[in-house]
Formats: C-alpha cells, sequence, structure tokens
C-alpha cells in the first residue's frame, strides 16, 4: 500500500485509466447499489472508479468493514490513491477505527476538504486525507452530505481537524455538529454566504459593496444601529 | 563675579551643547556600527560617509507631525519626554571631565561643580528619569506601552539597587562620595578601581546596561515583542527626546563608569614611569577616550545578543547580581578594615 | 533674607502639592504630585545645608518608592465606576474631627514645646569628622543607634511578610 | 477591592513579529498567557476559488503567491499534482532541476526564518546575515527564470525552460560559500546563554500531541517525528539522493531551531548530488497541446520548507479549469498549534514561537 501511493509518477503503477477523458460514469457501483441516484446528471460528482480487479484493497479496509458494520459504502482507486466512501452518518465512528485500529493508525489529519457538486441532493463531497506516521501510508474518507444537514465533527478524533473543519464551514457551510469552536475563519466574520459553493456569484452585490465603501459603511452602520437596538 | 557667575555659566552651556551634539552623533555612531557588524555600510547620504545625518534626523523629527493620542492623559503624556531628558542632562554637572587646567591665566576646573555627594547625586537624578518612561506608557492609554512602563519600573528599581551596592564598594575604597575625590584616590593609589573592584565593575556595567534600556535588556521598548514599548504612540520631537534621552544616558553611564572604575582623566597605568611620554595629552582625552571604549562597546553589544525575557532579566537581576553586589560589598569592607589595622 | 523668600516659596510649593495629592481624582496623577512633593522637600534639605538627606530624600522615596506606588497603581485597575466614588462607609466628619485634633496637637506642640534650638549643631563640636554625610553617618551610628537597628528590623520583618504573602507555594 | 482582571492584548494584525498579518489575541495574566485566539484571513484572496476559474497552467503563477518565501516549491507541487492527476511521465532531467530548485528554495526560505526568528528574539545581525545568503539564492533563482519572488518557475510535465549555461557551476559556488556561513549563524546562537535561555523549554510539544494537531515539517520533527514526505513519500528525484532528516528530541524551541539549521546541510548535500549527477536529456515530457486531465481527483504532498504542502485537484474531464483546487497549506496546519504552545508562556515568548513555527501568511491565508 504504501508503495502505491508513494510514487504515482511511475506508470507501471497507474492503472489503466478505466474511463477515458469524458466517458459516461462508470454505471457499475458494486458497493452501493443505492448511493447515487442524482448520478446520471452533468456534473454530479466525481467519477470514484472502483479499484480494477488486479488491486486489492489494503487490509486497513477490510478490518474496518468488519468492525463497523455498513461503514463502507464505497471503495475507490484513482491514480494510486485509496477513498473510503462512508456514509455521512457514521463518520465520527469510522474515525475513531481508522485512528485506533493498528493495522490503520492513522494518527495524522493532513486535510479536510469539501467539493460541491450543486445538482446533487446530497451536494458536498466532505473528504478527509489520512496519514499514518506509524506506517506511513494513506487514504481518503469521503462522505456526502446534503445543505443544512449534520455531520458530526473529528475535531474530538483528530484535533488538527479544527481549522479545516472551520474552513470548509467558512466557505461551504457544511454544517458540523460537536465543533469545538464553529466559526468563519478566513472570510471576515459577518460575510454573507459561503464563497467556495457552486452557485456563489462570481459578481455581484458582494464585490459590489467592495467597491463602493460608502454603501458598504452606511449598511453596517444600520446594521450596528440595528444590534444596539 | 565672573568666578562665581559668567565661569559656571559657560561650562554649563559647553557641556550642554557638547553633549547634545555627541548625543546626535552618538546615534550615528550606533547606526555606523552596527552596520559594519552586520556587513552594510549605514547611512551614506547626507553628506560624506553620512556624517550629517543627525542633522536631517533632527530636521525630519522637527517637522514631523506631532500626535497626541485622544484618550491619551494630555499632560502627562506631554511630561513624560520632558521628565526624561532633563534629568539625563542635569547629571553632567557633576561628572569631572579632567582636572584643574589653567586657561588665560586663570585656573578652571574641568567639571561644573564638585560636590560632597556628587555620586549620590548622580544616582538619585537618575532614578528620577525612571518616570519619564513609566509615566509615557502610562499616559498612551495603550497596552503595549502600559506593559513596557510595568517592565521598565520594575526591570530599573531591581538593577538599580544592585548598581548602587557595587557603588557603595567603590565608595569604600576611595573614602569619598565627590565624583573628583574618587578620581584623585585613584592616582593617590596608582591604580584604576576596575583592577581592585572587577566584580564591581562587571556588575555595574551589567546594570548600566539594564538601567539604560540598552540591548540585552531592552526590554520596555523591545520593538519585536511591544512595538516599540513606552514610546509606540509618541511621534515628532516628543519621540526624539525620549530617543536622545536614551543616549544621554548611556553617555552618563559611560562616564560615571570612567570616572569610578578607569581612573577618569588619568592617563593609563598612571603608575608606570615608562609611559610618561604620554603625559602632554591633554588629560579630557584620556577621558574621552575611555568612555568612547565604553559607548563602543555598548553598541557592540546590542549588535550581537539577543534580548533577554522579563522573568529572566528579573532573575538575573534579584538572584545573581544582587548578591553578588552584597558579597563583594562585605568583602570590601572586611579587607578595608583588616588593612586599616 | 533671600533664605526666608526661599523657605517660604518651598513651603507654599510643599503644602500646595500635598493638597493636590489629596484632591486630584485620578490616582496616577496623585503620584505625580508626591513626586514634585518630595523634590521640593529636597530642595528644602539642601536649604538647610543638609545635602545627604536631600539626595537621599530624591533617591529612597522619589526614585524608588514612588515608583512602586506607581507600579502598584498601574497594575490594579482603581478606574472604577463612578457611582463607587459615593462610599456610603465615608466618615467625612470623624476625618475632619481627626484632623482638628491633629491640628490642634501640632499647635500645643509649636507653643508649648521645647524651643527647637538646633540642639545638633552645637553637637558638631564634638564630632570627630567634618561634612554633612559623615556627620550622619556619625550620628547615626553613635546617638541613635538603637533607633537605627529597630528601624532595620522592622523592614527586615516587613520584607519577610511581604515575601510570604506574595509567594503562593511555599 | 483589587480588580486583577486579565488584559486583553491585541497582537497584530499589524505587529512587527507577525510575520504579516496575523492577529494574535492575547489573554494575559500580568505578561502570562492565558489563552490566546489566532485570527487569520487577513490576506485571504480566494486563491482556491479563483483557480476554479483559470485553466491549469494559469493557476501556476497563482501558486507562487501563496508561499511567497519559498515560490518555487508551491510550484513544483502544484505541477507535481497535475501530472499524478494526468499521469504524466516527467523527464529526470527536469526532475533533477526541480529537486535543485526545492532544495535552493528551502535555503532561502530558512535563511527569512532564521532571520527573523532571530530578530524576533532580539538577534538582529542574524537577520542581516541571513539575508545576505539568502540574496545569492535569489541571484541564482534571477538567472534561472527571470525574477526574484514569484517565480513562476515551472511547467506541467516539466519545466520552462533549460537551465543556463554555468547556472550549475554557480549553485557549487553557492554550497561551497553557504558551507561557511551556517558556521557564522552557529557562532552568533547556538551556544549563546541568552539564546539558550529563549528558546530552551520554551514550546515544548510532545511527538503525539504534534501528530494530532496535524503538525508538519520541522514542527513536527523537532517533537521528534522522523516525518518528511521526501523520503516516505519521495517525488521529483528525492528516490535518487542521499540525505538525512534530523529530528530533535526536546520538542521545544531550541530542537525546532537546530532541525532547521540541520537542514540547512541536509539541503546543501541534496544540492550538490543532484547538480554533480545532473543527467542530460529533455526538460519536457509528452504534453498534450491541451492540457485537460481526465475526470478524478487525486491528493499529493510534497515537503515545502514549512512542512507538507499538499493540493487536492479535482478535474470534470470536460472543462480546462479544474473542478476543485484545494491546497492543503502546512502554515496553516502548523499555526493551528501555537494557541496550544503559547498557553502557560511569557508575551516575549509568544513572538518566539510564531517565528519558531516559520508561517508565511500568504499561505495561510491564500
Amino acid at each position: 500500500m504504501a508503495d502505491d501511493s508513494t510514487n504515482p509518477r511511475e506508470p507501471s503503477d497507474l492503472p489503466t485509466p478505466p474511463d477515458q477523458v469524458a466517458a459516461p460514469k462508470p454505471a457499475a457501483k458494486p458497493a452501493a447499489p443505492a448511493e447515487h441516484p442524482p448520478k446520471a446528471a452533468a456534473p454530479g460528482g466525481p467519477p470514484d472508479p472502483p479499484p480494477p480487479a488486479d488491486r486489492t484493497p489494503p487490509a486497513f479496509i477490510g478490518s474496518l468493514q468488519s468492525a463497523i458494520p455498513g461503514a463502507v459504502a464505497q471503495i475507490s482507486y484513482w491514480v494510486g490513491d485509496w477513498t473510503i466512501i462512508v456514509p455521512a452518518a457514521k463518520i465520527l465512528e469510522v474515525a475513531r477505527h481508522l485512528r485506533d485500529a493498528p493495522d490503520a493508525a492513522f494518527d495524522m489529519c493532513s486535510n479536510v476538504t469539501a467539493t460541491d457538486w450543486p445538482p446533487r441532493a446530497e451536494r458536498f463531497d466532505l473528504i478527509y486525507c489520512l496519514y499514518s506516521t506509524r506506517h506511513r501510508h494513506r487514504v481518503r474518507v469521503k462522505a456526502k452530505v446534503a445543505e443544512n444537514q449534520p455531520i458530526a465533527s473529528v475535531t474530538p478524533v483528530w484535533p488538527a481537524a479544527n481549522w479545516l473543519e472551520r474552513e470548509v464551514f467558512d466557505m461551504f457551510g457544511v454544517n458540523f455538529t460537536g465543533h469545538p469552536d464553529r466559526r468563519r475563519i478566513l472570510m471576515p466574520e459577518d460575510w454573507q454566504g459561503y464563497p467556495q459553493r457552486k452557485d456563489y456569484p462570481l459578481e455581484g452585490p458582494g464585490e459590489l459593496l467592495m467597491e463602493n465603501p460608502l454603501d458598504w459603511l452606511k449598511l453596517k452602520q444600520a446594521r450596528d444601529e440595528a444590534d444596539i437596538e | 563675579m565672573v568666578d562665581n557667575l559668567i565661569i559656571p555659566l559657560l561650562k554649563i552651556v559647553i557641556v550642554l551643547n557638547a553633549t547634545l551634539v555627541a548625543v546626535t552623533y552618538m546615534v550615528l555612531l550606533e547606526r555606523k556600527v552596527i552596520a559594519w557588524a552586520q556587513s552594510r555600510l549605514g547611512p551614506m547620504r547626507v553628506g560624506p560617509y553620512g556624517i550629517l545625518q543627525p542633522i536631517a534626523d533632527a530636521v525630519k523629527l522637527m517637522i514631523k507631525e506631532d500626535i497626541t493620542p485622544t484618550r491619551a492623559d494630555k499632560w502627562v503624556f506631554t511630561a513624560a519626554p520632558i521628565i526624561a531628558m532633563v534629568p539625563a542632562l542635569i547629571v553632567y554637572a557633576v561628572i569631572p571631565f579632567g582636572p584643574e587646567v589653567s586657561l588665560f591665566g586663570r585656573k578652571i576646573t574641568l567639571y561644573i561643580t564638585d560636590v560632597n555627594v556628587g555620586l549620590l547625586y548622580v544616582v538619585s537624578v537618575t532614578s528620577v528619569g525612571v518616570y519619564g518612561i513609566i509615566l509615557a506608557g502610562y499616559a498612551s492609554n495603550s497596552k503595549y506601552p502600559l506593559l513596557a512602563s510595568l517592565r521598565a519600573s520594575a526591570q530599573l528599581i531591581s538593577y538599580e539597587v544592585a548598581v548602587t551596592l557595587t557603588l557603595v564598594s567603590v565608595i569604600l575604597v576611595a573614602g569619598s562620595l565627590s565624583m573628583v575625590d574618587i578620581v584623585r584616590a585613584q592616582e593617590h593609589w596608582h591604580v584604576w578601581f576596575a583592577f581592585i573592584q572587577p566584580l564591581a565593575f562587571g556588575i555595574f556595567f551589567i546594570g548600566g546596561l539594564a538601567e539604560t534600556n540598552r540591548a540585552p535588556f531592552d526590554l520596555p521598548e523591545a520593538e519585536q515583542e511591544l512595538t516599540g514599548g513606552f514610546h509606540t504612540e509618541y511621534s515628532g520631537m516628543r519621540f526624539a527626546l525620549f530617543f536622545l534621552a536614551e543616549y544621554a544616558n548611556m553617555i552618563v553611564v559611560s562616564s560615571v563608569a570612567t570616572t569610578l572604575f578607569l581612573g577618569g582623566w588619568l592617563r593609563p597605568f598612571p603608575n608606570v614611569a615608562a609611559l610618561g611620554f604620554l603625559d602632554p595629552i591633554p588629560s579630557w582625552t584620556w577621558f574621552l577616550i575611555k568612555s568612547f571604549v565604553f559607548l563602543y562597546v555598548f553598541i557592540w553589544i546590542r549588535a550581537t545578543l539577543p534580548r533577554y525575557r522579563y522573568d529572566q532579566l528579573m532573575r538575573l537581576g534579584w538572584k545573581v547580581l544582587i548578591p553578588l553586589a552584597i558579597a563583594n560589598l562585605v568583602v570590601t569592607g572586611i579587607v578595608k578594615v583588616v588593612l586599616a589595622t | 533674607m533671600g533664605q526666608a523668600i526661599a523657605f517660604y516659596t518651598l513651603a507654599a510649593f510643599i503644602l500646595g502639592f500635598a493638597v493636590l495629592v489629596v484632591s486630584t481624582k485620578d490616582t496616577v496623577h496623585s503620584v505625580l504630585f508626591l513626586v514634585l512633593d518630595f523634590l521640593f522637600v529636597a530642595a528644602l534639605y539642601v536649604l538647610l545645608a543638609a545635602p545627604f538627606l536631600a539626595v537621599i530624600q530624591v533617591l529612597v522615596y522619589a526614585g524608588g518608592i514612588v515608583v512602586l506606588y506607581l507600579f502598584v497603581v498601574m497594575l490594579v485597575n482603581l478606574k472604577r465606576a463612578p457611582e463607587a466614588h459615593h462610599d456610603p462607609h465615608r466618615r467625612t466628619k470623624l476625618g475632619f474631627w481627626l484632623a482638628a485634633a491633629v491640628l490642634v496637637e501640632l499647635g500645643a506642640i509649636a507653643a508649648y514645646g521645647p524651643a527647637a534650638s538646633a540642639p545638633a549643631v552645637t553637637q558638631t563640636a564634638a564630632m570627630p569628622v567634618s561634612g554633612n554625610t559623615e556627620q550622619v553617618g556619625w550620628l547615626l551610628y553613635t546617638s541613635y543607634l538603637i533607633p537605627f537597628e529597630i528601624a532595620s528590623m522592622l523592614l527586615l520583618v516587613a520584607m519577610i511578610g511581604a515575601i510570604v504573602l506574595a509567594k503562593r507555594e511555599l | 477591592m483589587f480588580d486583577t482582571n486579565e488584559l486583553v492584548l491585541n497582537m497584530g494584525p499589524q505587529h512587527p513579529s507577525t510575520h504579516g498579518v496575523l492577529r494574535v489575541v492575547l489573554r494575559l495574566d500580568g505578561e502570562k498567557v492565558v489563552d490566546a485566539d489566532v485570527v487569520i484571513g487577513y490576506l485571504h484572496r480566494g486563491i482556491e476559488k479563483l483557480s476554479e476559474n483559470r485553466n491549469w497552467t494559469q493557476i501556476i503563477l497563482l501558486t507562487d503567491r501563496m508561499d511567497y518565501v519559498a515560490a518555487a516549491t508551491s510550484n513544483v507541487g502544484y505541477c507535481e499534482t497535475v501530472e499524478k492527476l494526468m499521469s504524466l511521465e516527467v523527464p529526470r532531467r527536469a526532475r533533477y532541476v526541480r529537486t535543485i530548485l526545492c532544495e535552493l528554495q528551502r535555503i532561502a526560505s530558512h535563511c527569512l526564518w532564521l532571520g527573523t526568528h532571530a530578530m524576533d528574539i532580539g538577534a538582529m545581525t542574524v537577520f542581516l546575515y541571513a539575508f545576505r545568503e539568502r540574496e545569492l539564492i535569489l541571484d541564482l533563482f534571477e538567472e534561472f527564470c527571470g525574477a526574484r519572488l514569484t517565480y513562476n518557475s515551472m511547467r506541467i510535465g516539466g519545466l520552462p525552460l533549460d537551465i543556463p549555461p554555468g547556472w550549475d557551476q554557480k549553485v557549487l559556488e553557492f554550497c561551497k560559500i553557504m558551507d561557511g556561513k551556517l558556521g557564522e549563524y552557529e557562532e552568533l546562537l547556538t551556544h549563546n546563554r541568552i539564546w539558550l535561555d529563549r528558546t530552551k523549554g520554551i514550546g515544548v510539544l510532545p511527538a503525539s500531541e504534534a501528530i494530532a494537531l496535524g503538525l508538519s515539517g520541522p514542527p513536527l520533527r523537532g517533537s521528534g517525528v522522523g516525518r518528511d514526505v521526501r523520503k516516505d513519500e519521495p517525488y521529483a528525484a528525492y528516490d535518487e539522493m542521499e540525505f538525512d532528516v534530523p529530528i530533535g528530541t526536546a520538542g521545544d524551541t531550541y530542537d525546532r531551531y537546530l532541525v532547521r539549521l540541520e537542514e540547512f546541510r541536509q539541503s546543501l548535500r541534496i544540492i550538490r548530488q543532484a547538480t554533480e549527477g545532473l543527467p542530460e536529456g529533455p526538460i519536457v515530457g509528452k504534453v498534450p497541446r491541451l492540457i485537460k486531465p481526465p475526470a478524478g481527483e487525486t491528493y499529493h504532498a510534497i515537503e515545502s520548507p514549512k512542512g507538507e504542502l499538499g493540493y487536492f485537484i479535482v478535474s470534470d474531464g470536460k472543462s480546462t479549469n479544474p473542478y476543485r483546487f484545494r491546497v492543503r497549506p502546512p502554515s496553516f496546519c502548523n499555526l493551528q498549534g501555537l494557541r496550544r504552545l503559547v498557553r502557560g508562556h511569557l508575551v516575549a515568548d509568544v513572538v518566539a514561537l510564531i517565528g519558531s513555527l516559520d508561517v508565511v501568511l500568504g499561505e495561510v491565508d491564500r
């Protein structure tokens, strides 16, 4: 596993791309028959190709499956990276297992981010990039959530996720529950909207307000006065 | 009339002006020396080798806008730089730059006055200078200056104790509080007190660094921590006064150290007759050279050392320097009694 | 004549600043006036030909103790809300009567006390040393040795007490 | 009667020691830090959002603006991620040059760190010494790509230009100069009493906590975790290089300092190997005219001077822009540890600790 993920440049290491450019989404999803209802729509989601036949998934995925039934909705493999797709409701359980199980030992959460696929009902893919300093292997965990659908924060498992989840909240408005400090992090605290969403306007009132500071000040003053009252 | 009024007044005017010029050029010296230490050139634009830089600086500072923060304590805010500057200047009244010389057939002493309690006068006047820093920090009504003035007051009080104790050992050896008499005592003993009291010399030097807020003890104005410390909110001429006061205090410390430990205006090794050819050189030259060496070391240290932390500074002061100074004082006293009997 | 003018000017300043010390609202200003007061007292000592005492006054009181006052005043936030100034426990009348009693006492001392004819000056002749500093030292270690030692013991006790109070874990 | 309120001190965003526009709100008891709130975002330019509307090549110059003191490293990381997504092979010569540039960049970045860190603690001379040597590296970069700060020095699939003739000799000369200068820095700091007092035992972070907080790079290695992306998941030509990964023992500021100083030496070692063994050959692989990776997503990390610099890129396979472009900025994750580090220390240590984490706000805020 470690070897697989380390040197993706080696062509021998790469899977033959399962579908060529702009191929239709792979229909066969063995592990998750009920997972992607609106998958047919145009940019409805990432392809998440299943691993090719000659690739056996690393052992910790199997043990995760047996430890938490229903935890693994789908397994994907692409350019050397393994991805586990898990139901959003089980994310905290899966996180605990992946951190504590000796064959996984993912003690470092190196990245938490999200992708927005608007037409889909569960529009956000939450992606956790995990790394094990003991086994020196990586895995990505993916969970799909709808707007406003609560998802448990993994900060209790990995304190590193604190700011990363704050950023996801700031940029996408994902509703994390159990987060110790859920505030905006990069944008100003009184910012409206979630800039990284695909339907966030690239220009519009937000930018106009910045270009006309007077308007901005007037609005702010009005709001401040409203606050005082 | 001439002896009682005109000559002292002339001396005051000369010393005051010389001090102010020395202070401004001290700034240039510092910039130059640090630049050389850091493989740079330093100021080079104003005049040859930047020699006119202090004048340009002064002009700049004078025409700069003088800002008083809205919610500052205005009277105290204005008074603080003056309180810092005045003690730094009036200390020079007792510093002997040289012995008596005859000029135009008139005996003139190269010091403004010689009071019986000269050394105590120096210590007490400089201790009043602390108020400038403390009040500046308080009056700015800003948190960084406030933290700085808390640091300054604690630091200055602690180090004053150590410094004063070392001075007491020197007084014991010299048997007088008068600055002139202390130099004369070194002439009489044929040795600089730095050799008799090396420990006191070291403590005085470290304490002097701390009392003038110089690196590595420049905590009250630590730019990297407190954004300039007590003078954060000052600008223009008021800032310049603080700046000048700091350098004036540096010169005071070097002058006092020269007087107490390096034989004041005496030439090196006053007892070695082989060095007699040095005698024609005017005595005040020796004084200036020795003070200059001190100032150079001050700057050199600033270019070399990192800064102490507040608690480490206090620990050094209370747990190392003060006990050492007390021990030194006790040993000096015992030796003096033993030698006297 | 000149000395009298200087004395009364200084005395006026000292009393004026003393009044300001207790009447100013801002604590830091109050401490500042105290410093000025001390400096003028030092000037009074100079006038009395006691330079050593003057310098020590500046060094110890103005340079040391009041700095500590300031330190405490700045560290402890004394700027309270205006209503805090209306202290129901204030004993204005009691304070007035106490002050009056002290005044009467002082007047009585001035009127009936032994006329102060500067006994120290007469003693100087007996002292083997000359100079203000030496005389102070001589007196402290001969005539006033016991009060001096008692005072230093008191200070030592105070210092130990302060350390015990300030040190949280012992 | 006594009002011993905690003092709230707002450090930054305009403060000489917050390395840019970091804001730290400190709650102080006297000068002791009770708690700290780290506020970021003052330099947020929306690079991730911008990238979704730029084509794949244009994004390279956006990556320059993240860690602006190590722009070449950001370039390499991005290009490699896209290459991974497209399964492109990069010629060996290009990989070697990338390695040299990355390591030069590491030295330059560490020079800047050393200078500012020492300056924060009050040693101002080291600052100028370190910048003197950084200048030499900037000269090398200028000769290579014409720029001194934002290099835009990579292309997907290889390099924009071959190295100028004689450049490799200059790199070797620089290595020789740098060897001597390292001693100069050490002389001023490593055994300096005050420096030791100021850094030893300050901000001690045990290995387990460092991992849990997601630290990477020198702060993690200072805590004694031998994690280095160059060794664990080699990229560019690091699998062909011989070097050691220095690790600390105590996990304090001093160890983080020692680790970075040793990294100077290891970087010089790598540069020497790569320059002397620089293979001949093409500098660009077989890159399609229109860069349009197939649909898919990947995460690829490299070891930037600050730590693990990761790119998570999603391509929808249809447009010439990435569908999602996400950076895992090492400074961002390292800065997260600041709150834990400063608790119980003094104000003066806060600036030392910010310096010891070596954050670049351009990268934190993106």
